[in-house]
């Protein structure tokens, strides 16, 4: 019965996953959703980076900028296929994301977010200013979209395109987590010198974790780019980048599934909050920024944690040995 | 280029430095205490320049009283970050990340509240350090008054808070705390107090510091993000995050480098020159290059 | 209590989610079905009947259920009255099995035919009458035998408030300008809802925040279009976001009027028949500012101070153009960064240069910025800036220092015009502040709106679009009229800043 | 029976009394009830191999960690179980910890100074002075940054700033950890020379039973988080067990 329960619910949410363009037909409720796919991509690379290899980065969206204008000017400036495009803006987010990797074997915490701060800044003030390469303020145009057949990508082709892209990463993550090398992210994140001892390497672990959550911003930007057509550089502000890290809280860094809960969570909430009601144009982000204190201050493992738990709790399993493992307590801190 | 010129510059720079520097102070009483960072340390300069613009010229309070009680305020402030933010987090569960994502939260809200509040339009900030367009004369260099008042206040600001922590009871407890919470409660200081005396220390001189820059910066949602905070933070990190002396210095530093970097290479990557410089320090030289507070160690 | 939030945070997210799933409404329909015969056609898509049509008494009789789903209507079935019902839209039909007397929005009508239940156990109705009281056409073919229904696709009904959008930025750097394009728009709204609406219909308007970011910008145009079906979209106000959407709004054919001035949203550009520019572009505004620099204040050595946005960098390309013109170079370029307070290596990088105009391409808080440094400095040229530099949001921070500013103006409160007066004063009285650039542009685009919509007599995107490209109309910004490249030219003006006011130097009409 | 009582209490005043205290870290005893008392002018040690919970006993005392239900330390009478670490020091009991944790970036006297908050504002500078009389290398580097001092140094510091607090109880955490030899004795002489003419209470965690054992009247030997053996140095120091594990040769 129980199980059946389970069954159901998770059946109806990926029924729900599955049908939701068919259920929507409105164009603006699937690009939103669209977005917050792609915001899931980087807020899963996040969690990998700062939840199981213990690294902070408040630069994120340096990241999503480099993937996103590569793409857009290899497809257009050099008329390379899109495909080329998104590895070359993988490519090249990931190899950034190594160089931004080496201060960390030596800062932590604080420090850390300081120097990702400064490199999100730096690529942003680097748009701005390079106007022959990224248009400037102004912006880059004509970006083309995806094309199935000649005919371009649907916002409803895209949501499906996202979703396996989410699985893909999702399958990697969990390999990885389980893996000797997430592990080892484990041991770093918790004690670096008792880490360090015991023959691992503190700084391929920190350098891994690094260029793949970059790697995957770049991605998410690549598609960001082709999906919406245009490139400005307002989005890629220093604040933007603390939006990923507060989905990724808002989430829950302990979990795989933290990315997935606070990308969504976090990107449909203030468009929810865009109410009908004269004068809420001003308030709605204030009434968001207090929902997500509200959430970090007495949910600080994550809306994702809680949630899973409530539904074990709905289905009263014994919590298996896979939970077990998932909700390693944070003691190494 | 004339000597009048670099002058001039030096001036400017070490000016917007110094408020740098202020700001900076702010992010190093706080880690003093509690090795925490608080994004939304900038936000107190923007809510005591618009409260103090309220009591003063809505009110019209008049200058002294309308100063202590927006200080007032935002020391009570600095108190209920502590008991409303930090320590709920704390008693369930959260730690540093918790804390940060929190207050970059916090920023947002208070930029959202002034928006609602005030409007986003910049307001002039009353002329109490002397008209905008009053400026001091000295051979063929031109000094807004402000700047002088600037000067004073982050001159006596420094030598109170010299005072306060080097010669004063608390401030030794304040420093011994900073250095060794355990230890410092073994010998029979109160670290809970010191705590809330650290956060209300924070957000005061952070206070301070928005009156004072809203001559320069207007009563303006600029002064609640944006690139003033960072700029605060990388001054706190020349200090090493607990030399406040450093972080001034650190400011000063910050701001010559951003007015001569315009004035030698190029206006348009001003920033660019000054982050880079930040991560050089951070990466060469992470305890701080203006850190004096440990030798060795 | 922490799962209650949870859950209350998970519900609330579905709950959005499938909020917006728009309940089908009457989305037009044709219906062919011929007598005798089970094959049937919606929208020239094949349907097969349980039941063929038949002919009684010079009626066509078909299967309730199915005529019923055809025109989109819901279908109801009382067992103990035998009674169906229809509901379409405001529409409702009861019908009982046996009696020729229906009842049609309440009011009692009488059929030629009763509704009956077939031998087959099959209910049947007759579809005359049903599709004209659901206001659909009925034609018959008497030789093909065939039914046609023509539902059409519902129309925005004049009855209904008239929906428009406002995306404009209200948090982020540009806030300044949200409050003013909110502030004429709405202004414009209330005036016409008060006097009686459009042709009855009150406009309803909807703000969103922009945020001055492009990519929030296509969010915004997207759910106007798709989730509250907007007649017109105002704004985004910056031409980086207005570039990135208005593509949307001409796939949706829903016209889109901007306040926003980069040259590049030019008609010869962009080729968007849903794009309306509500003033003239920057290229006109520059122009006049560098025919004064050059032809009136004879300056021969520019130098500009440039803030970093797209406002900024776009007025400086067509600036480089107009001074080309007259072969005179720029000296000297010095950008700032918005937010930036300390410009003296700037002003002295100008100074040095040996500038004879500063002219200034930045936004309000640093133009004020930009005049306290060049007094310090005594940097003595003749100081001409761009229309951010003739506000109030830029007098007042600069206060004293601004006195002698030169400035090109969109719009000029202090303006003896009545037209100009009238706005100005109405604003005050509502808002209780004054009105600055770009409220007046917003407050015209509205009264022109109504007037096309006027002239077009439908609510009909498209045909409202087709309007606009005719109309005229005399508001505020003088006489409005859409020319080749969809701008609507507007008055600029040449003032200076005497200490209290622009004085208007110059009109351009 | 009455005769020894009478003289019991004449002789002595219990100051500390630890009943049932239990300590669990993560799921493991680490202290399991002990209990334990020290007399007014007492001086205690305590004696066990690494891991036994020597300092985890301190550290109970002074509050750091968290006791289980049923614990119970009573000071001077007082019970002081939940009071949070700084009102047990304002209560007099002043711990040297382990590891000479001095506060590095104040000078000799500042570190000084900020012990004797329950010391009346007349009487601290005398109390320091007296530090300085025991401890003549301090009171020439009275202006120097405590972090720069000699290891030996620190330590001084490290106890005069609890003799400075006033307090009538010291805990004192192994003392001689990773110091040289002539200075360890160097700082025993100065304990003895404290214990003998102030009668001091001291509470010792010393593994070097050396130089403890001759400066106390009594002693507990913990192992495994219990008490395996306690009684007066006179007895303890002829057992076997002791003498194998402190006193062998090699």
């Amino acid at each position: 019965m129980r199980r059946n329960l389970k069954r159901i619910v998770y059946g109806a949410f990926f029924a729900l996953v599955l049908l939701l363009p068919l259920l929507s037909r409105n164009e603006y409720v699937l690009f939103v959703m669209n977005k917050a796919l792609l915001n899931i991509i980087v807020v899963s690379g996040l969690v990998f980076l700062t939840g199981f290899a213990g690294q902070i980065s408040l630069g994120q969206v340096g990241f999503v900028a480099i993937g996103a204008y590569t793409s857009a000017l290899v497809t257009t400036r050099l008329g390379m296929p899109i495909p080329i495009g998104i590895v070359a803006a993988i490519a090249l987010s990931a190899i950034v994301g190594l160089l931004v990797a080496i201060p960390s074997f030596k800062l932590k915490a604080f420090f850390l977010s300081l120097v990702t701060i400064a490199f999100g800044q730096i690529i942003y003030l680097l748009i701005v200013n390079l106007t022959a390469v990224t248009g400037g303020s102004q912006g880059l145009f004509n970006i083309p979209p995806m094309k199935l057949g000649g005919t371009p990508f649907t916002n409803t082709l895209y949501y499906y395109l996202f979703l396996v892209l989410i699985a893909l990463v999702g399958v990697l993550m969990y390999r990885l987590k389980y893996s000797y090398i997430g592990r080892q992210m484990f041991a770093v994140n918790d004690d670096d010198v008792a880490a360090e001892a015991c023959a691992i390497n503190s700084k391929k672990t920190k350098v891994f974790a690094f260029a793949l959550s970059a790697g995957l911003a770049g991605l998410s930007g690549a598609l960001t780019a082709h999906m919406v057509g245009f490139l400005t550089p307002d989005p890629f502000t220093f604040f933007d980048s603390a939006n990923f890290v507060a989905m990724a809280v808002v989430g829950g860094l302990r979990q795989l599934s933290g990315g997935i809960v606070g990308g969504l969570v976090l990107t449909w909430l203030p468009e929810l909050l865009r109410l009908n009601i004269s004068g809420f144009e001003n308030y709605y982000l204030l009434v968001n920024s207090v929902i997500v204190m509200l959430v970090i201050v007495f949910l600080p493992s994550g809306l994702g944690a809680s949630l899973f738990k409530g539904l074990s709790r709905l289905w009263r399993e014994k919590q298996g040995a896979v939970t077990l493992r998932n909700s390693r307590s944070k003691e190494g801190e | 280029m004339v000597l009048s010129d670099l002058l001039q510059n030096i001036i400017g720079g070490v000016t917007v430095g110094a408020t740098y520097g202020l700001i900076g102070l702010g992010v190093v009483f706080l880690w003093q205490s509690i090795e925490r960072i608080n994004f939304a340390n900038i936000s107190s300069a923007m809510l005591a320049a618009y409260l103090f613009y309220t009591f003063y010229t809505q009110l019209h309070l008049g200058f002294l009283v309308a100063f202590v009680v927006s200080i007032a305020i935002i020391a009570a402030y600095g108190l209920a970050l502590r008991h409303l933010v930090l320590e709920p987090i704390n008693r369930h569960g959260g730690d540093k990340l918790e804390f940060v994502v929190a207050t970059l939260m916090l920023c947002t809200f208070w930029l959202s509240v002034v928006k609602v509040l005030y409007g986003g339009i910049a307001k002039p900030f009353p002329p109490v350090f002397g008209e905008a367009t009053s400026f001091v004369q000295i051979g063929s260099i031109s000094i807004p008054s402000v700047y002088f008042w600037i000067f004073f206040v982050v001159l006596v600001l420094v030598l109170v808070l010299y005072v306060l922590l080097q010669r004063t009871m608390i401030g030794k407890m304040f420093r011994a705390t900073a250095q060794n919470k355990e230890m410092a409660s073994l010998v029979g200081i109160n670290v809970g107090m010191t705590t809330s005396l650290a956060f209300m220390l924070s957000t005061s001189i952070v206070g301070i510091a928005g009156i004072l820059l809203a001559p320069i910066y207007f009563v303006s949602l600029d002064l609640g993000g944006g690139p003033i905070g960072v700029k605060g933070f990388a001054a706190a990190v020349m200090g090493g995050l607990i030399d406040p002396l450093g972080t001034i210095l650190g400011g000063l530093s910050i701001g010559l480098i951003e007015n001569f970097s315009t004035l030698f290479i190029s206006s348009a990557y001003k920033d660019v020159i000054s982050f880079v410089v930040l991560v050089v320090v951070l990466v060469w030289k992470p305890r701080g290059i203006f850190n004096w507070t440990t030798k060795g160690d | 209590m922490k799962k209650a939030l949870v859950m209350l945070m998970v519900v609330a997210l579905f709950a959005g989610v499938l909020g917006f799933t728009p309940v089908r409404a009457a989305e037009g329909a044709i219906v062919q079905i011929t007598i005798g015969s089970t094959k049937a056609t919606i929208n020239s898509k094949a349907v097969v009947l349980d039941q063929p049509p038949l002919i009684e008494s010079g009626r066509t009789l078909v299967p309730f259920r199915f005529i019923g789903e055809a025109i989109g209507a819901q279908i109801g079935w009382n067992p103990a009255k035998k009674s169906v019902s229809y509901v379409l839209g405001n529409k409702n039909i009861v019908l009982t099995i046996g009696s020729v007397t229906a009842i049609v929005n309440g009011v009692k009508t009488t059929l030629d035919v009763a509704p009956k239940i077939l031998p087959t156990g099959r209910t049947v109705v007759p579809i005359r009458f049903i599709s004209e009281s659901i206001g659909a056409k009925v034609d018959w073919n008497a030789t093909t035998r065939m039914v046609t229904v023509t539902v059409a696709a519902a129309k925005p009904s004049w009855s209904t408030p008239i929906k428009i959008v406002l995306s404009a930025p209200f948090t982020g750097s540009g806030s300044i300008l949200g409050t003013y394009c909110k502030g004429g728009a709405q202004l414009a709204v209330d005036e016409i809802n008060a006097a009686g609406g459009v042709n009855g219909a009150k406009l309803d308007l909807i703000t969103y925040d922009d945020q001055a970011n492009a990519s929030t910008a296509a969010t915004v145009v997207r759910r106007a279009l798709d989730s509250d079906k907007a007649v017109a979209i105002f704004g985004p106000n910056m031409s980086a976001a207005v570039l990135g959407v208005h593509a949307l709004a001409q796939q949706a054919k829903v016209p889109m009027l901007v306040g926003a001035t980069s040259p590049s949203l030019r008609y010869d550009t962009t080729h968007n028949d849903y794009l309306f520019r509500l003033r003239a572009d920057d290229g006109v505004k520059v122009a006049q500012q560098v025919k004064y620099i050059v032809e009136i204040l004879k300056a021969k050595k520019p130098g500009i101070i440039l803030g970093s946005d797209d406002y900024c960098t776009s007025a400086l390309a067509v600036a480089k153009q107009a001074f080309e013109k007259y072969g005179i170079k720029i000296v000297d370029i010095e950008s700032m960064k918005e937010g930036d307070k300390d410009v003296t290596a700037q002003v002295t990088k100008l100074k040095n240069a040996g500038i004879d105009v500063l002219v200034g391409l930045t936004h309000e808080p640093e133009a004020a910025v930009v005049m306290l440094k060049v007094r310090q400095l005594k940097l003595a040229v003749p100081i001409v800036g761009f229309s951010a530099w003739g506000v109030p949001a830029f007098t007042d921070l600069a206060g004293d220092a601004a006195i002698g500013v030169i400035s090109v103006q969109g719009f000029n409160p202090a303006d003896t015009d009545p037209t100009v007066k009238k706005f100005v004063d109405a604003y005050k009285a509502k808002w209780g502040m004054e009105p600055s650039d770009p409220a007046q542009c917003y407050y015209d685009g509205v009264y022109l709106l109504k007037k096309a919509i006027e002239t077009a007599g439908s609510t009909d995107p498209v045909k409202i679009d087709e309007a606009l490209k005719t109309v005229e109309y005399t508001g505020v910004q003088g006489l409005m009229k859409c020319d080749a490249l969809h701008n609507f030219t507007n008055i600029c003006y040449i003032s200076q800043f005497n200490g209290k006011t622009w004085k208007v130097i110059s009109k351009i009409p | 029976m009455p005769i020894l009582e009478t003289k019991m209490s004449e002789k002595t005043e219990e100051l500390l009394r630890i009943k049932n205290l239990t300590v669990m870290y993560n799921g493991i005893t680490a202290l399991r009830s002990i209990s334990m008392t020290v007399d007014k002018g007492e001086v205690v040690s305590v004696l066990g191999p690494n891991g036994a919970g020597k300092t985890t006993l301190l550290r109970a005392i002074s509050g750091l960690v968290k006791l289980e239900v049923g614990s119970s330390i009573l000071f001077s009478g007082k019970e002081i179980v939940g009071y949070q670490p700084y009102k047990i020091a304002c209560e007099g009991i002043a711990h040297v910890p382990e590891g000479r944790q001095v506060f590095p970036a104040m000078s000799v006297n500042e570190n000084l100074e900020v012990a004797t908050t329950r010391v009346s504002r007349g009487l601290r500078k005398g109390r320091i002075d007296s530090v300085y009389q025991l401890f003549s290398e301090l009171a020439g580097r009275k202006n120097q940054q405590a972090g720069s001092l000699s290891g030996g140094e620190q330590q001084m510091l490290a106890i005069g700033r609890a003799i400075a607090s006033g307090s009538e109880l010291i805990l004192i955490d192994e003392p001689s950890m990773g110091l040289a030899p002539i200075i360890v004795q160097r700082i025993f002489r100065t304990l003895k020379e404290i214990v003998k003419e102030t009668r001091l209470t001291l509470l010792l965690v010393e593994q070097n039973a050396k130089l403890s054992l001759p400066l106390s009247d009594r002693i507990y030997v913990l192992s495994q988080g219990s008490i395996a053996m306690e009684g007066p140095v006179a007895e303890i120091h002829d057992n076997q067990m002791i003498q194998d594990m402190y006193f062998a040769k090699g």
